[in-house]
């Protein structure tokens, strides 16, 4: 219990609530969407070339287990959010499909959320975890998408070229090569910009991010209960069994909790754009109430520590 | 000459701006927009805001461009058109590529 | 079917889609602009500039909008609308929602 | 009335708009764009992208206008211009300053 | 004298020269606008953050006097602001409450500026001084508006939602709660983005807050030389009386002189806003003109280093 | 060989290659036009700033046979790119003016980069170099323009107003006379803004820039083998007499490298906004395509190792 407050009352989650309660009081408060635009790309570039760092510090081998378990949970996930969805949520085979996309990919955001609470709680996370939010980021989408099994001609394909290609993907994996290649003594030099000040980023975007979830909020009531408790059920199913499996491949106690939370979340960047390419007749009105409205802010506020005190146990 | 505009969420860029070449049309101008409408609802915020496209066309190719929008996306797509009469000078630099136009 | 453009300081957009709203209108875009006119001062430069409204409406719906923001706007606030003749396809979807529309 | 919208590369902003005053254009609107055209490249990225520029003017005005853009500007640079019918309440806002109009 | 020139050769005083400069030499500079509402917003929160700390460093005891002397200022202010707008600067009622309003509320800008140049003179200020801004920023408004006495029904109402809500006092309000919730340990790990460059920011502000100042100049001479008096002597009034009280309920030295600036600025933020809402017929080239275009250089170049030198003197 | 391995692998080069790769991959990363004037502004006020506190600590005694070298080579090197490119580059005398007028001119992210490159190498640059780059800026296009010798009436006078109010020598200078002025210590304020992040800003922009290149490559088969291999002479010839020239009037091997890089550089901001107006019949697709297309990167991969080695040898 007082780790979840000890958890909340952290100024990236507390800028969320902020962006929500401006947009409960109708505030004219909006971040331009050029400044939006520009703190994504920021965001996504930081995490990688961190995360490039630390993989040119890492011996391949200790990274195998790690990337394999990924690629299974990639594939596993996007099955139990498609089951779960159509039995519980009582979806149609088409919103089932792509909200699965969602829950099969990860959410940078809550990554980042994690890798801080986890910091301040000093149990270390591994470095090379960035690696694997990019691993994760694209099978959760081809496997939903497949699960939908009546993609227009084309659809599949140009979908994926807008996953690989899209600017989410494609400015972790830049910043990730570029930050093995370069190493920490030359990605030092970018620090000031690129590492220090990027918590205080992340408050801002999170402010955002807030204020966007908040418009999804009314259609949480037409979304129904039944979509709400999946969207919260969801992320302790992925969750837990990530975190649980982590602990058992040897990742650190931090690693785990960060890992479950990366499986536990669901893309809000990189899969609506496929989704909406690939399967025009998906309601986004469903998928993105989902994974922004619900459980975004399940995992920041509720998520997040449960983890951490699951990977504290089990380890 | 026509002027057709085209209110479309962003992700659709490079497949309007596509089908438009493939009309035959020479040029087109894109600004940022923001917009409410029946779907009520932003498919992907992070793409950006809704795009208006305008381009200056013969008759014939707007009313072919207006009925493949149409046809390609009104149904799912949070796209919207209409047509409107103009009148400009040099009237040549907005005939249809021809190659594309014999098509 | 009529596009009505409605150029205004950005302070008044949540008034006039209020208003559009109220006139049964469907949807609308609006685009960032900045503008010079016979006020020559943007009254506030933080809330942002101006912006531009567009909407497809019916004649009908066109032709009160325009009424109602001339009325309780051109006086004392940087605003000015036109009214042009458009065409569009599936013009049920620019038709008033009803229920606004017989208030 | 009539709507003059012209598309021109950023760098000409202020003779564009210094020329409409001098045709006693008493007010525009202007909105930042992106564009292909006929010359397929941006002159200068720095200068930021193309504006489109309109204005609400008298028919004669207007043609003045087109006329002017059309000589001074259509060779050699990326500019491109169409006229509108529209409509407007409470014209006189739009009619030429006077002692402009008169030159 | 000395302290004067001291004053003017600073970055931010620089910048916001150069900015008339730029606009003077018709020069193609200028700060995009989503750039300029980026730069707000980090502003606003940054004062907010970092009174929120200093708030909960400080006994509520110590805050009694300073906030109740702000509220007194912030509803006598625009009386004499009224009265001299009105004899002085020969304003109608509605242009006179309208620019009242502005001269009872605050711009934080200026505030800012002062905290700075007291920091340069070494004398300490206290922390808990943007809460004051916060508190500040209402009062005088509503009080303006009323003086008006003809605003339309429902006009105060809708103006006062936009000051309560408008993103001004909101952000700096979000700030202010979030640093007293965390606190300083927390909020140290914003502090690389919202700390430490917060001068450079305030430096490109300034630059392009000049670019738009020098837009109003020529509406100067418009104005008339009564009106520009009645800018120059309206802060000098506020500020002694301000600095004079603060001293004598026992600030600081530097808290005085940075009161004097507070109380003696006029809002060009949040003021204008509302009272566009309320007061469609007053005349924004009046209130923007003085608020901007003559009482805001005057508190930088003059005011300033005058209520420091009134509250050394003082104190 | 090693150097220029070692000059490629660093963060900033590699952003401007991810730039390249994603323009080519088709990818939709864009930085938005509004945060890419924002990065511009801040990189020339930072370049004008830093200059500017060199200066307050130069002998002026000290500048004036770099001032004059510089000078000297703003003049004659519009003259040698103009023969090249008519005899070599067979290009029309207005095109040829046009872009020779590019190449008299200097790109300040060329010279930051060398700036960078050399730091790296542990070879002390002179601080005052950026005021050589404002001063090199201008003498150049005026003698391009001239050299087309027909351009509309006004047109030179118009340019050289865009030039000299133009962003960019603009916010270079008033950078340069605020550093000035106000010395290191007073800047030291504002240097957790604009001078450590500053590199890090740079990569963003050279991400940017990679784009933008990209984009001209497809002109560069249009252009064809000729104007492709002038674009690679020029800046060797030019940046081997100026590395040599700086070295002969004693300038340190890291300000000679840095000397020469500037003056191998084409300018693809100042230059095309003057020529733009005072020559329109010129074409962009020529001297946009040669500054940005060919002859950044050839300095930005081989220009800047080159000339480092050269002033190594010859000092
Ligand atoms: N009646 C309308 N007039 C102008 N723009 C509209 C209208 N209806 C919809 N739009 C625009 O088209 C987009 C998609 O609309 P919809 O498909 O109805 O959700 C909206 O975001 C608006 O920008
Ligand atoms: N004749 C016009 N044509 C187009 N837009 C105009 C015209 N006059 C004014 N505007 C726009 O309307 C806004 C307010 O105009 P005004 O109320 O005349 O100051 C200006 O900032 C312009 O954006
Ligand atoms: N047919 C067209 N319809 C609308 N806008 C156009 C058209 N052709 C060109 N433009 C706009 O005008 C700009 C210059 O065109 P151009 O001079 O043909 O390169 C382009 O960047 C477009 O923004
Ligand atoms: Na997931
Ligand atoms: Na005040
Ligand atoms: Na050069």
């Amino acid at each position: 219990m007082e780790l979840l407050i000890q958890n909340l009352v952290s100024p990236v989650v507390l800028a969320f609530l902020l962006g929500i309660i401006a947009r409960m009081v109708r505030s004219d408060l909006e971040i331009p969407s050029a400044i939006y635009q520009g703190l994504s790309i920021y965001l996504l570039l930081a995490i990688g070339l961190k995360g490039g760092v630390a993989l040119s510090q890492t011996p391949p081998a200790e990274l195998v287990g790690p990337v394999l378990l990924t690629l299974a949970l990639g594939v596993l996930t996007p099955f139990s959010a498609f089951i779960l969805l159509r039995k519980l949520g009582k979806l149609g085979r088409i919103d089932a499909a792509a909200t699965a996309a969602h829950y099969g990919s990860v959410s940078a955001v809550t990554f980042v959320a994690a890798i801080e609470a986890v910091k301040h709680s000093d149990i270390p996370a591994a470095g090379y975890l960035p690696a694997l939010v990019a691993v994760l980021e694209v099978p959760g989408i081809i496997v939903g998408l497949l699960l939908a099994r009546q993609s227009q001609s084309g659809g599949i394909k140009s979908a994926l070229h807008e996953v690989l290609t899209g600017k989410s993907i494609f400015l972790m994996l830049g910043g990730l090569i570029i930050g093995t290649v370069c190493g920490a003594e030359k990605v030092s030099t970018i620090a000031p910009f690129f590492i220090d000040p990027f918590k205080g980023v992340l408050f801002l975007f999170l402010l955002e991010l807030g204020i966007v979830a908040a418009s999804r909020f009314r259609d949480l009531a037409q979304a129904g209960w039944r979509l709400v408790l999946t969207g919260c059920l969801l992320p302790t199913l992925h969750g837990t069994i990530a975190t649980t499996a982590a602990t058992y491949i040897g990742m650190s106690t931090g690693s785990a909790a960060v890992f479950g939370a990366m499986v536990a979340s669901a893309s809000y960047i990189a899969a609506p754009a496929a989704v909406r390419i690939a399967l025009p007749k998906a309601s986004p009105g469903i998928y993105l109430t989902m994974a922004l409205g619900v459980t975004f802010p399940f995992n920041l506020a509720i998520g997040i520590p449960l983890f951490l005190k699951l990977a504290q146990l089990t380890s | 000459m026509k002027l057709v505009t085209i209110v479309t969420e962003g992700l659709l860029k490079d497949q309007i701006t596509e089908l438009l070449k493939q009309q035959g049309v020479r040029g087109f101008t894109i600004t940022r927009a923001d917009g409410e409408g029946s779907r009520g609802i932003n498919a992907s915020h992070w793409e950006g805001p809704n795009l208006k496209i305008e381009t200056i066309v013969t008759d014939a190719v707007g009313r072919r461009v207006m009925d493949l929008i149409s046809e390609k996306y009104f149904d799912h797509y949070a796209v919207v058109a209409w047509l409107t009469d103009v009148e400009v000078l040099r009237g040549e630099k907005f005939s249809p590529v021809p190659d594309e136009d014999t098509k």
